[in-house]
């Protein structure tokens, strides 16, 4: 993950952005455990985008609000812990008022703790990324949060409605085979993702 | 217990059947040599993380009846088993260290934290938790390392450039996860 | 004469073989087993094999462009053709009929489509394209795929999988052909004849095929050792079971077609033989100790991922880079011991297992949620009490209201059509008729199989009972899974009527 | 030695076509008037010429030399004037018929090891087969290695190539006399003479000639091409391989080409120099394919000339066998110690084809006789992975054309390694 934010994300408001030429899973490739795990129809796709979404908004208000009394060298510890009690809230709320969705998407509601998104999203410290390499001075504003959450949401319905709409044709779509095959293409169908490295990066 | 192991390394593979680690830094690896190290590096984590995990669960959070406070403490000892590996990696084995394989991408720590609370959830005894997470890493690396088999061969593959990388990688997966499906011995 | 000639790098001489005539020779190789196909399974098998081919072959000039303009152009190398009739070949005989012929078409698109183009095309497909479309169909329509086999001449009627139940065939029955099958397994001649000509050739390395039979051949004998130990009448048994596995399902088929496969076998020949002999040891293993009923396919795709690291570890010694001959004995001896070791403790292992699942109580922690499973369920007998109990069959609660017996509860799993079994509670009244059925577990497709597990159609249970029979119909398309959910309720009821019998 | 029938793993049996020019019997090309000896024939330091433009020379006499041991001095392969020294060669214009007045015969026996060696050097003796490695450096044993065998290549596995099995048909006697000659030289005790099987007659006179000298034996060989390479020729005769890196000394052995014995044979017993050769005019595009001994320095226009010309479908021309031989641009090219054949291919023999991509089919790593992995040679080469490429062993390619001739996708394999060879060279002098 060498996602390069640098000059040309200003911080002006611009949720389109993240919707088309940075879409976070489609161009930055990020949070594709997710896209791929919980995206078998449509609705399982909105809800877990919005409950990252949630997620994400709310990580990167607290945090802005907190984050000049935090000493830099636990940041990332103040960060996720955070992010784990919205987390917390989104799976108690899920589990008690939608169970089925609560059940689809599993093991991937309180996984949305590390989900790259966010982790770079939310504006965590460099530190956060402990080698794939660092989302940098990036200091994402509430605007971009919340484009970057909504480009995830509309993402994962996008791949939800196509397995669940290809899996009445053709059951693989719905199936984990599916969540692969349907990625790479709409992957492949979108071009080149934007954080360069769409190749293998050990290039002896 | 036997087919605990078999069906977390295959059927159950956390990243080909589970879709947990899944991104950049796994899928293309950057080569076998790597993925063999990271594979190693990765199970040491996984098993540290997962006893962890167990431990804490059962005997601080169940006691005390606080399982909603779960994902919580979960984060905070997959930071703090990295972390703790890490620093003993440099200590003790600084060449090991010093090597571009041993830092992890982001989507390992997706897996490591997916296979501990995994363990959690399915409620397993120490020894079954064991079993499961060794297979979970053993399956995790073998996916990694097919993975960089196939995607090492496609370096100089031709064809349009919106094919390369993770859309080829992304597919191979897809052939893989059928593959694991069947795998049922 | 021209006063200047080429300046060109030696050699100046070439072989004669080119891609395309190594392809259309591959083609004329499995000529005689389409011949068989279509002898056996009739015009339906053609249908199936023309459109499988034809589709490959439009896909492939659908994507390449010197594919187009000309039929010469349009049949290529002979790459996307080898492809089409593979994939035909595996197909099973209902592919041909009409109203099924969108499965060799679908089969054929994804193949070279997904499975070829999406990779950089001919000689970057990391899986044999045709084994890519097969996948695919036998996931998306597993019943389609794999259950139904049909005898061939009579036309819609489904047996149950020879290789699971012998099929009653004998061996030369198996050898000439005319039995069930995918189209391209029915005849080991045919095969057997298309083999020998493409290494005639030398288009194929004796290695493959020999590495794939000879290691069967091995855990087969294996097998009839541990199942029969070892007498007087030892090796004609044993050389009966390598026969069966050889002339049964996809083996021969897979050994000189699929595997040998350029682009996704081995390119060394230390590599050839770790593949061939990966291919049948793991073969082998599905057959005798897995799940499924034909694993060729399936171990033909793994060992196809395990191919760019075969071949990275066994680049062949230098000339002069060692004791070779010696090397080479201790390397061959060496891979022997290991793959016997190797299927010696999976046997073993395997048959622990076996014993164990068999033999021994569920597990415990079924155990622990079963009142917590019951709870809701519970809501039909409407009991307040529980007593847990247990005959060797399995564990069962007595279910009590106001301190009498009304009822009974069984978990019981039985066999489905998935890859773990179908586990289900059953409830009954103290006249074993049947109070309920909930499915707790399943591995059934989705889609299809569970639907035999809708509420509705459990339903339909209440009320019966063995002296009444249990007069079921299953949901069709999920017959294997209605089948499954009838045994298990049969089976619960047999084992209260023997608790009820006792006395208990 | 035994019957059995040498052979070695890999390699390939291409068509060998020597029926073209395999029963025309050696023939003494009529003496050039005009020559071109080039200064370096040989691999090896370049001759600097002892002779300047206006001299007399007359054959057999030394006109350039150089002080370094890896060399070998050139001779005046005709009698007359040096017309013109250029920086690369000299040209001597001829003054009528000259024949080589030979010395008074040598008795060999008499002679010591040293003293073949220094005659072998004196008359410019080099591999005749092709590689043109100067012979008395190769006599010279690195210290602490000595020579148990002599082994004569007679293989001649290049197709198209006749001109070593009329000499063992012809020469059979010259030939032994060399193979002792080399034994005397090297100090070996033993020598077998390796010829292809299908070369019945030349095995039969070679049988005859040795029949006398219990030391020196004749073996039958496979017949399958690269048989005539140094190490698989060993491997075949010996059942030993030479080291990776390593030389045919290493486990003992001398290879010669029977061509080059005789040469050595002529120059220790009756002192006469390497002024001329045999070689084998042949091919789909030469007229009237012939055996022929020709003076050095002789272009290949007037060769082809003698031969009845080229046919108008000849396309390439080549200086040795098809499969190792170099293409020339020119016929001004001239004939040098180490040229053994001239070929003139048509459109149809020379089939030049698309190429296509690599379908991992393993052909080339089967005919490999090296057991190296060409294909991945291939993706080392075009995309300059060149410690990849070391790792697998490129260096020990021979470039001998197996994997190019075998591979169904026509990919230049040979160029591909080449140029990967030289960009590992043109690394290491970088650093």
């Amino acid at each position: 993950m060498r996602a390069q934010h640098g000059e040309d994300l200003s911080p002006s408001f611009h949720p389109v952005r993240w919707i088309f030429r940075e879409n976070p899973v489609f161009r930055l490739l990020l949070g594709l455990c997710p896209a791929l795990g919980a995206t078998s129809t449509a609705m399982n796709g909105f809800a877990m985008g919005a409950a990252t979404a949630f997620v994400l908004l709310c990580t990167n208000a607290t945090f802005s609000l907190v984050k000049r009394l935090v000493p830099r060298t636990v940041g990332i510890a103040v960060f996720l812990v955070i992010a784990a009690a919205y987390v917390s809230i989104a799976d108690m709320t899920l589990k008690t008022f939608a169970p089925s969705i609560h059940r689809a998407l599993g093991i991937f509601i309180p996984l949305i703790v590390v989900n790259c998104l966010i982790l770079v999203g939310g504006g965590a410290p460099a530190s956060a990324c402990s080698g794939g390499g660092a989302p940098g001075a990036f200091s994402p504003s509430f605007a971009d949060a919340f484009g970057m959450g909504l480009g995830f949401l509309l993402s994962l319905v996008l791949i939800g409605a196509v397995r669940q709409i290809g899996s009445a044709y053709l059951p693989v779509f719905g199936m984990p085979p599916g969540a692969f095959l349907t990625l790479g293409l709409l992957l492949a169908a979108a071009g080149r993702s934007r954080n360069g490295k769409n190749e293998p990066s050990g290039k002896r | 217990m036997f087919s605990v192991f078999l069906s977390a390394i295959f059927v159950n593979n956390l990243l080909l059947r589970q879709f947990l680690g899944v991104c950049p830094g796994t899928m293309l690896c950057g080569g076998v040599r790597k993925a063999i190290a990271s594979g190693g590096v990765i199970f040491c984590i996984m098993m540290c993380n997962s006893t962890a995990s167990w431990l804490f669960d059962r005997y601080v959070l169940l006691p005390l009846n606080a399982e909603h406070l779960q994902i919580l403490f979960s984060v905070l000892i997959l930071l703090t088993t990295t972390w703790s590996v890490e620093v003993l990696a440099a200590k003790l084995l600084p060449s090991v260290y010093a090597g571009e394989h041993f830092r992890l991408s982001y989507g390992t720590h997706c897996a490591v934290l997916g296979v501990a609370l995994l363990n959690l959830r399915k409620g397993y005894g120490f020894a079954e938790m064991l079993v499961h997470s060794s297979g979970a890493a053993i399956g995790f690396s073998l996916a990694l390392l097919l993975l960089a088999g196939i995607m090492e061969r496609l370096r100089f593959a031709p064809g349009s450039e919106r094919l390369k990388g993770m859309p080829q990688a992304l597919v191979a997966a897809a052939v893989l996860s059928a593959v694991f499906h069947f795998v049922v011995l | 004469m021209p006063d200047e000639f080429e300046a060109v790098s030696s050699p100046h001489i070439r072989g004669e073989e080119t891609i395309d005539s190594i392809m259309w020779d591959v083609v004329l190789a499995l000529l005689p087993v389409m011949i068989a196909s279509v002898v056996f399974f009739g015009a339906a098998a053609l249908l199936a094999l023309l459109a499988s081919t034809f589709a490959a072959l439009f896909c492939e000039a659908a994507v390449l462009k010197e594919n187009r303009g000309g039929v010469r152009r349009f049949f290529g190398d002979g790459s996307a053709a080898v492809t089409g009739v593979l994939l035909g070949l595996s197909l099973p005989p209902i592919a041909g009929r009409t109203e099924y012929l969108w499965i060799p078409v679908l089969g054929s698109a994804v193949a070279i489509l997904v499975g070829k183009h999406f990779f950089g095309g001919l000689g970057w497909n990391p899986f044999n394209p045709a084994l890519v479309g097969r996948a695919v169909l036998t996931i998306s329509f597993p019943e389609l795929m794999a259950n139904l086999w049909t005898v061939p001449g009579i036309d819609g009627f489904t047996s149950a999988t020879p290789l699971r139940t012998g099929g009653g065939y004998t061996l030369l029955q198996k050898f000439i052909g005319n039995i069930p099958g995918c189209l391209g397994e029915t005849s080991a001649l045919a095969i057997l004849l298309g083999g020998a000509y493409l290494m005639r050739k030398r288009h194929i390395d004796w290695r493959i095929p020999g590495g794939f039979l000879g290691t069967m051949a091995a855990v087969a004998a294996l097998h009839t050792a541990g199942v029969r130990g070892i007498d007087a009448a030892f090796w004609g048994a044993a050389w009966r079971e390598i026969l069966f596995q050889w002339f049964s399902g996809a083996a021969l088929l897979g050994a000189f077609f699929f595997a040998t496969c350029y682009t996704t076998s081995p390119a060394t020949p230390r590599g050839r033989l770790v593949y061939g002999a990966g291919c049948g040891l793991l073969v082998a293993l599905v057959r005798y100790y897995g799940r499924l009923p034909e694993g060729v396919y399936v171990v033909l795709l793994l060992m196809n991922a395990l191919t760019p690291l075969i071949d990275k570890y066994t680049v062949p010694t230098t000339f002069g880079g060692g004791d070779r001959t010696m090397n080479e004995k201790i390397g061959s001896i060496t891979a022997l011991l290991v793959a016997i070791l190797l299927s010696a403790a999976a046997l073993t292992g395997a048959n622990a297992l076996v014993k164990r699942l068999a033999a021994g109580p569920a597990s415990e922690r079924a155990q622990i949620h079963l009142e917590e499973l019951v709870a809701p369920f519970n809501r039909v007998i409407g009991g307040d009490g529980f007593l847990r109990s247990a005959t060797e069959k399995g564990e069962y609660l007595k279910v009590f209201k106001g301190g009498e017996l009304v009822g009974y509860i069984v978990q019981v799993s039985s066999e489905g059509y998935g890859y773990d079994d179908i586990v289900m509670l059953v409830g009954a009244d103290t006249a074993l008729a049947v109070t309920g059925v909930a499915v707790l577990e399943h591995d059934e497709t989705r889609g299809v199989g569970d639907r035999a597990f809708a509420e509705d159609v459990l339903a339909r249970f209440r009320g019966r009972s063995l002296a009444a029979g249990i007069d079921f119909d299953g949901v069709s398309g999920a017959t294997r899974s209605s089948a499954g959910v009838r045994s298990g309720v049969e089976k619960a009821l047999a084992m209260l009527a023997e608790v009820v019998r006792k006395g208990e | 030695m035994s019957l059995k029938r040498g052979t070695f793993s890999g390699g390939i049996s291409p068509l060998y076509k020597k029926e073209l020019a395999r029963d025309k019997p050696l023939e003494v090309m009529r003496e050039p008037e005009r020559v071109s000896v080039p200064l370096k024939q040989h691999i090896g330091a370049p001759c600097t010429p002892l002779v300047s433009k206006g001299d007399d020379v007359t054959v057999g006499q030394k006109i350039a030399e150089s002080e370094h041991f890896v060399s070998s001095p050139v001779h005046a392969s005709i009698s007359g004037r040096v017309a013109e020294i250029t920086g690369a060669s000299v040209v001597i214009e001829g003054t009528g018929r000259s024949a080589f007045s030979s010395a008074v015969p040598r008795n060999f026996e008499a002679l010591s090891a040293e003293e073949i060696r220094a005659a072998v050097r004196e008359a410019g003796i080099v591999g005749l087969g092709g590689a043109a490695f100067p012979t008395h450096v190769k006599m010279t044993p690195p210290r602490g290695n000595t020579f148990e065998y002599v082994l004569l290549n007679g293989a001649e596995c290049e197709p198209y190539l006749t001109i070593d099995e009329r000499i063992m048909i012809e020469k059979a006697d010259r030939v032994v006399a060399g193979a002792r000659v080399l034994m005397k030289g090297v100090g070996a005790p033993k020598a077998v003479i390796g010829v292809e099987e299908d070369k019945e007659a030349a095995l039969l006179s070679l049988r005859k000639a040795v029949s006398v000298f219990p030391e020196i034996s004749v073996a039958p060989l496979a017949v399958k091409y690269p048989q005539g390479g140094e190490k698989m020729l060993i491997k075949s005769l010996l059942g030993r391989e030479v080291p990776v890196g390593g030389l045919p000394v290493d486990v003992g052995a001398l290879v010669v080409n029977v061509g080059t014995a005789v040469a050595a044979a002529d120059a220790v017993t009756e002192g006469r120099p390497l002024y001329e050769r045999g070689i084998t005019v042949t091919g789909g595009g030469v007229k009237e394919p012939k055996n022929l001994v020709v003076r050095i320095g002789v272009s290949f226009a007037e060769v082809l000339d003698y031969c009845g010309g080229l046919a108008p479908d000849a396309v390439r021309v080549i200086a040795g066998g098809p499969l190792m031989g170099r293409a020339v641009v020119s016929l001004d090219e001239v004939v040098v110690k180490g040229t053994s054949g001239i070929l003139a291919l048509t459109a149809e023999e020379a089939k030049s084809a698309e190429e296509r991509v690599c379908i991992r089919c393993g052909r080339c790593v089967d005919a490999c006789p090296m057991f190296l992995t060409p294909n991945a040679f291939a993706v080392c080469s075009r995309n300059a992975l060149l410690d990849e490429a070391l790792g697998l062993d490129i260096r020990s390619c021979i470039e001998c054309g197996c994997c190019d001739y075998v591979c169904p996708s026509r990919i230049p394999l040979v160029h591909l390694i080449r140029r990967c060879k030289a960009e590992i060279e043109a690394r290491k002098l970088a650093e």
